[in-house]
């Protein structure tokens, strides 16, 4: 029994907060608000070897589990990386395109009018049936966080003319480079879980700076527990959502039937945790937080998309419950 | 008890809702935006023009003379019809109260008039930099010299500073005092030399805030409200003001009820959501009620101490919750720049500004129920 | 326009409360735990005339309306009073009984098992029929507020031979005594609305006294924000109920047609606001109030009992949500 | 990351469920009164004698060297067969840990193994009239005397005292010290002369609560843990304890949330209150979750400061929600005296015991945040 992450997930999240500390700053988030395609951030996530953390080593991939990812993830969260990241990890290892940054993949999930970084990605796959789109339209709206580049997409689906889209599970095993039982929509509604905690935690390390920063009534604001006990009980929520992203990360790893479940528990908390996080941090903050000079709003605004993106917490929570029932339990 | 409204009351009520309904716009862009602020201003000066600016106060300052329940009538009615912000609240809700109440005839007849017409646009200089929810410590200084007084510091927060003509705010006349004592209250031109405002954008983008920069500006002593080191005493008046009922009329959150109901239907979450759309609805009505308690019990000179910040906590939290369903109905497209997630941001600024809800639940617990201060 | 209690209202508390003062301690609260009938505080409560607050005057009562009705249980539930008193006040305009304490009405209810005040009450009718159970066997079970007095009823169920029970609602009228539309039920479920806040008040009382009594760390525990604003959070709960029980108080004594949503919408929002601050009063007191021997928990228990009686938060929301759709606003 | 359990672990989870299942008693009464305490001793004995009452302590003192997954599995079964409050638990998960960590090998020889056999029963002596959150502002003293010391003061709130034989507390050696300094952790038995103890009843009407009194109470050097003066850390690594793991092993609301969803069942309640049930289940196991991922950090070494604080605020309001819920099924019987109401009741105690949730909330937000104190 160990309940943790292994050692190469650790290294890989410690190898990755030093490439992000520099490459991905609050100025970055901004460039990409601006429209930047942060092609430099995007190359070196390639260079270091992100992007094919879930493609098999055979083709130039890490090869590494849904532990390493979330790992990795709940890093990139922190660092609030835009771009569809945890989109182009989890359908990389379906598609035979390259890993070098250079391809960034959207998704256009059943239902969902608003595909998310649709205007900024090199590819548009249907999650459905994983056909690539093409010659497609593009209806870019605005969301609240100007880095997500929306955009309702008109096109046909067809064939990957370079991947594995559209074989059957038994050809994509046959295929190598995928592992059985693996599931992209799973990899990336956990990914996002990841993801949430990071922005929650990094909302919670701006707060704890502010707090203890900022003088009224001629002390720091973080003496008074008006402020100190809502930011513990949202810590709270974090620290107990964590460990069901590892389970279900253990889950989907060991290739577990029931993983779909935990994956749900998984989305469904963080969803719900994260957002919590992001109106305590940003009450903590006072009017300082209430502005778009000021970094906090990058992670909250990223919180409240992803809090609603690959299933909402209400959604997910359904989901457990149909499991609840098929194991006549509810 | 008596919910029945006079027929005079329902005349007014009824000349208002044919009014709004009639005139009423549509589509207007964000006043907290330079070019939607404009188009907002037109929207005021054509209420000014048929008297519906300012209906509560006196009929040569451009009002009705309307009593509070007309008020609360007008307020429901405008929001039913759909009627967009005030840009001019600051001015003729948070200033105009304390002018009624502290002004000269001079200062009235001067100021009130052009402000119910949005000739002068006023906004509120409280926060500084070092000063937020301890106003008392707050540094921005008045010097008396000959024939007035010179305005140093800085003030920020400011909310469409950038866009107003006029501010009201507290300056330390008194250099050696110390926290709430040897302030006062000036009434400052923002075209004066020596003010410079820069802008800077809210959550949501938008350039609602400003910062005030005063150096060595020259007022008047006719610039000072309510007497010379009395600032803070006629700036809490104010500040009630803000937090309580004037601010934030019940009409608001009933009209953001109806609009939450047709999008859940619209969207098909009526059902799924029923207990929390009903849950809103009684907030809402709720509210309604208390308010008009509020002010009955002020009427008979029964107010209670705390009763606004029971008040700014209430729809402060019910804002919220009201946009979080909608945000809930709207799932994926909740992140889309609109209506409900702009007004979800806006409804992240309530628990902040007029007192951050810590400094209300702070007075509620001291001054309603006599719970020690620290 | 005014919103309030009138005079007359404000007069009947003032008096009920010196009264009461005298008349219902906490020591008088144990008693009822202890099997007491407390004739004595039913007789004042009779002279006083409140048993026939709701009872024509030329029948002997004091002919007040529901807004007198809900200052009175209001008072009432600050007290604690123990017995069937909103089941009392709400039913004897339909009963010709005496007003003077001898007669204590229990109502059982369709669908509940255990009616409240049955073993101690000297009438039982049901509900639904007005029909006084005769010839019962009373089976008593315990409830966490031993004054409760809860007992499953077996009976036949007969026309009151001494009242008005199986009149038609035109003989009801026509007969005098009874307003027109007047529906005990309604009056019970807003009485105990009215009681829960009266309940609600005491135990903020009670704590507040203690926050400004007990230090810790050299200070009154009352300074403390983690005590402090839990508790204002409980009172915006409690304040914002009690205009919404005075508005239903004011549609029943109207005849308005909708009284029964401005009934439900009362009961709702007290259960709730009366719950949480019971959970808040308890949890300000420590181990104080985790004891019997201190007295907060005689008015926590019967808030707990009276949320989920007369129909619960839930129920009475879902009552509501008819309501609302009935206006094709759900 | 590795959730198999090895062959052992399984044969150990196995052999208990096994027993557990054929051995748990039915329908004990409350162990907080003297009668239903007489028959848990009877279970308690039942468990020492089949080796299962204190599974991770060595053979030597009744134990099974069980490890810490051992132990959990083993209260998993524990409490999915229905097995009862451990009535003993004062004694075998807060004190015992002590004495593993500072006693002497005279003392641990002494005192577990009657411990384990129930025939020691062992209450705690921190909370005093004046001391409860505040527990370094203790005034019960020990006055070091010819041959030991002499106890005087008066503890409160003391579990189940009135049934016990045994208190371990805090005295304060050093009567020129103050707060946590000159504190000595003591070990006494409760029929030395000069002790009183008077049973007084929780919320739910049981006597579980006792007042201990110490009039010039003798005991020897021996009756010392840990070192005179040494008190409060010694103290502190119990509380650590009690607030954590040990006490509230995830197996318990595992447990609770199988007997509410069959509650909902029998009452119809499943559809309705499906989110909320889902809700439950998921808290409980996030909740086990947790708990092994503590266990996995404290044995890498990679124990955080605050952690306890965490798992004490989860299961604490866990608990009040999962109850809070079955009494929202049960409707109007959920008044009823029963197992529900009773469990509800001593669920409120849980963010007041073991260190109030104001005070877990600023050990988090001072020692795992970082956040200043006052």
């Amino acid at each position: 029994m160990f309940f943790g992450l292994p050692d190469e997930a650790l290294a890989l999240r410690d190898g990755l907060r030093e490439v992000l500390t520099d490459a991905c700053t609050a100025a970055t988030i901004r460039a990409a608000w601006d429209r930047s395609p942060c092609d430099g951030l995007w190359k070196e996530l390639g260079d270091f070897g992100l992007l094919g953390l879930l493609v098999d080593e055979q083709r130039g991939g890490l090869g590494l589990d849904e532990l390493s990812f979330v790992a990795a993830m709940e890093q990139a969260g922190w660092h609030g990386v835009p771009g569809p990241l945890v989109e182009t990890v989890s359908y990389l290892p379906l598609h035979d395109l390259p890993l070098d940054g250079t391809a960034r993949l959207a998704i256009q999930r059943p239902g969902v009018v608003h595909v998310p970084y649709a205007g900024i990605a090199t590819h548009i796959y249907r999650e459905d049936d994983l056909a690539l789109l093409s010659a497609f339209t593009l209806d870019e709206v605005e969301s609240v966080d100007r880095s997500r580049r929306l955009a309702a997409v008109q096109g046909e689906g067809e064939l990957d003319p370079a991947g594995l889209s559209l074989l059957s599970a038994e050809e994509f095993e046959a295929s190598g480079g995928v592992p059985t039982g693996f599931s992209a929509t799973a990899c990336a509604t956990l990914g996002t879980a990841a993801f949430l905690l990071g922005l929650a935690r990094r909302q919670l390390d701006l707060t704890v700076a502010y707090l203890k920063e900022r003088k009224q009534f001629g002390v720091a604001i973080g003496t008074f527990q008006g402020l100190k006990h809502p930011v513990a009980d949202a810590v709270v929520d974090t620290e107990f959502a964590w460990p069901v992203v590892l389970r279900a990360a253990y889950a989907l790893s060991q290739g577990d039937p029931n993983a779909d479940l935990h994956v749900s528990h998984a989305k469904a908390v963080t969803s719900d945790a994260a957002y919590r996080m992001s109106r305590v941090c940003l009450q903590a903050h006072g009017a300082m937080g209430y502005t778009v000079e000021y970094d906090l709003h990058l992670y909250a605004k990223r919180t409240w998309a992803l809090a609603k993106d690959w299933g909402t917490a209400a959604e997910h929570r359904a989901r457990v419950a149909d499991h609840l029932v098929g194991k006549d339990l509810l | 008890m008596d919910l029945t409204e006079s027929p005079a009351e329902l005349a007014f009520r009824l000349e208002a809702r044919e009014w709004l309904q009639a005139n009423v716009p549509r589509g207007l862009p964000s006043g907290d935006t330079r070019e939607g602020f404009a188009e907002h201003l037109l929207w005021e000066r054509e209420l000014f023009a048929a008297r519906w600016a300012v209906v509560s106060w006196p009929e040569a300052y451009g009002g009705r003379a309307a009593s509070v329940w007309e008020w609360l009538a007008f307020e429901e009615e405008y929001y039913r019809a759909g009627g967009p912000q005030r840009v001019t609240q600051n001015g003729i809700f948070l200033l105009a109260p304390t002018l009624f109440a502290f002004g000269s005839q001079e200062q009235q007849d001067a100021l009130l008039p052009r402000m119910a017409a949005a000739q002068d646009l006023w906004c509120q200089g409280w926060s500084e930099p070092g000063s937020g929810s301890d106003l008392a410590s707050l540094t921005s200084r008045a010097d008396q010299v000959e024939g007035g007084w010179r305005l140093n510091g800085q003030k920020t927060w400011t909310t469409r500073g950038a866009f107003c003509t006029h501010l009201f705010g507290l300056f330390r006349s008194d250099p050696t005092s110390e926290r709430h004592h040897g302030l006062t209250y000036f009434l400052v031109p923002l075209d004066a030399p020596g003010v410079t405002v820069r802008g800077f954008a809210r959550l949501d983008g938008d350039e609602g805030f400003a910062e005030v920069f005063f150096d060595n500006v020259a007022v008047p002593d006719s610039a000072v409200l309510g007497g010379v080191g009395q600032g803070w005493s006629v700036a809490m008046a104010t500040t009630g003001s803000e937090r309580g009922l004037t601010l934030r009329s019940p009409g608001r959150y009933s009209a953001t009820v109806s609009r939450l109901l047709a999008l859940a239907r619209e969207r098909g979450a009526l059902e799924r959501l029923a207990p929390e759309l009903t849950q809103a609805w009684m907030d809402a009505e709720a509210y309604r009620l208390f308010t008009l308690q509020q002010v009955s019990n002020e009427q008979a000179g029964r107010g209670r101490p705390g009763e606004s910040s029971l008040n700014k906590l209430f729809w402060s939290e019910l804002d919220i919750r009201l946009h979080e369903l909608a945000l809930d109905i709207l799932g994926p497209d909740a992140e889309l720049e609109g209506p409900w997630s702009k007004g979800f941001q806006f409804a992240l600024s309530g628990p902040i500004y007029a007192g951050t809800n810590e400094v209300q639940k702070n007075i509620v617990a001291e001054r309603l129920l006599g719970l020690p201060r620290r």
